[in-house]
């Protein structure tokens, strides 16, 4: 599965960059989690943390135990601040 | 419904005029501003939000959306900046018009609520001595227990 | 703090705008506005409002001091029309300035349920059928049992 | 005492004027009222239901059993619907 993965805020600033695309086999968000800790430190660093931060899948808010499906995008940030 | 997501500045005074003049049938009209406070003393150079642009005017929507289906509402209006902000700049508003003025804050602050915790923004200050991204309140999340 | 009791029209977005822009040290402004409603097939040709001169400006001014102890405010602004409107037209406006928005929306929700029921203010209707005094709604009374 | 007697709304309809002095010894607000019902029967209607009734005394309101006091204004008028 071919998805687009976003960060943004500090989680974007950590991995040092706002987007990537990436070929995986993975089920669920954990196991992409997983997948992208096991790459390098900065990954490590950013997903230490998992209380820390959001998902959304396809624009839309989720947990980290739900399934990708036939997700296209999947993002990480942290808890939002807006208003 | 209106949503807008902008880096432009809006007016105030405009759009709560606009609103308000295009919704005469309705008795109550509530409008909410969020500025960047602006303290004397106080350190804050400038205010960047950042947002994730697809995600943010549909979750904006969808908060919308729910207002009016939970209150009597004759219509909503929703503004949210994104990019660089000055203390004492607005960053956002909301506007509700009702028939009853009840409906017309309870649906202002729901939007409020929802906005500040699942609504994609994420505010970082600078101040002289760098940049700090703004941390999520307890109280904010809290807040929606209320709705 | 700004009461004003007058018979001419006032302007919504300029109020507000001048409000908000004189307190960018608040991060919150709310805003509520009463409308004359303008319903399609309604009957109704104007809304006469008698006041008290004098008791008036005292209460109004003593329900926003009220406010102003109650919660962490700014500023807060009144503005009251008495005399001839037509449907679609305001009756009125309160304005609220706070560091936080929950201070902000409860105070103008005060400010608006003790206005309805303890400004002395009193609304007349004249439709095709004659003249007819508006009567008290025991949920406003009620609202106030909130404070 | 010397009052000033303003009447509001559907008061000062019932009773045809908006302002009257009037010279009593009432004591209480009630005292007045019952004063002011003896008078004519416009006064007697208008005062005939007294839950439907609020009073001010100098510009306060307050209750129909209140002392007048020193007053020098007294206002009876409906319940308000302002906002």
């Amino acid at each position: 599965m071919k998805l687009d993965i976003l960060y943004f805020a500090w989680v974007r600033e950590r991995i040092g960059l706002p987007k990537e695309k990436l070929e995986t086999s993975a089920v669920t968000v954990m196991d992409l989690v997983e997948e992208l800790r096991g790459r390098e430190d900065r990954y490590a660093l950013a997903f230490s943390d998992l209380a820390a931060l959001r998902v959304a899948i396809d624009q839309e808010l989720t947990d980290f135990d739900a399934a990708l499906g036939d997700a296209r995008e999947v993002a990480f940030f942290p808890p939002m601040t807006g208003g | 419904m209106r949503i807008s997501v902008q880096e432009a500045a809006f007016d105030l005074g405009a759009e709560a005029q606009a609103f308000a003049s295009g919704h005469t049938d309705m008795g109550a009209i509530v409008t909410f501003t969020g500025v960047v406070r602006d303290l004397l003393g106080d350190s804050l150079d400038r205010m960047v939000i950042e947002h994730y642009p697809g995600m943010t005017e549909k979750a904006l929507t969808k908060i919308a959306t729910e207002a009016q289906a939970r209150w009597h509402l004759g219509d909503v209006l929703v503004i949210h900046r994104y990019g660089d902000l000055r203390p004492g700049e607005m960053i956002m508003m909301v506007a509700t018009a009702a028939p009853h003025r009840k409906d017309a804050f309870e649906a202002a602050e729901y939007l409020m609520d929802y906005l500040k915790s699942r609504a994609p923004f994420w505010k970082q200050e600078f101040t002289a001595d760098g940049a700090e991204w703004v941390a999520a309140k307890d109280a904010d999340e809290d807040a929606l227990d209320r709705w």
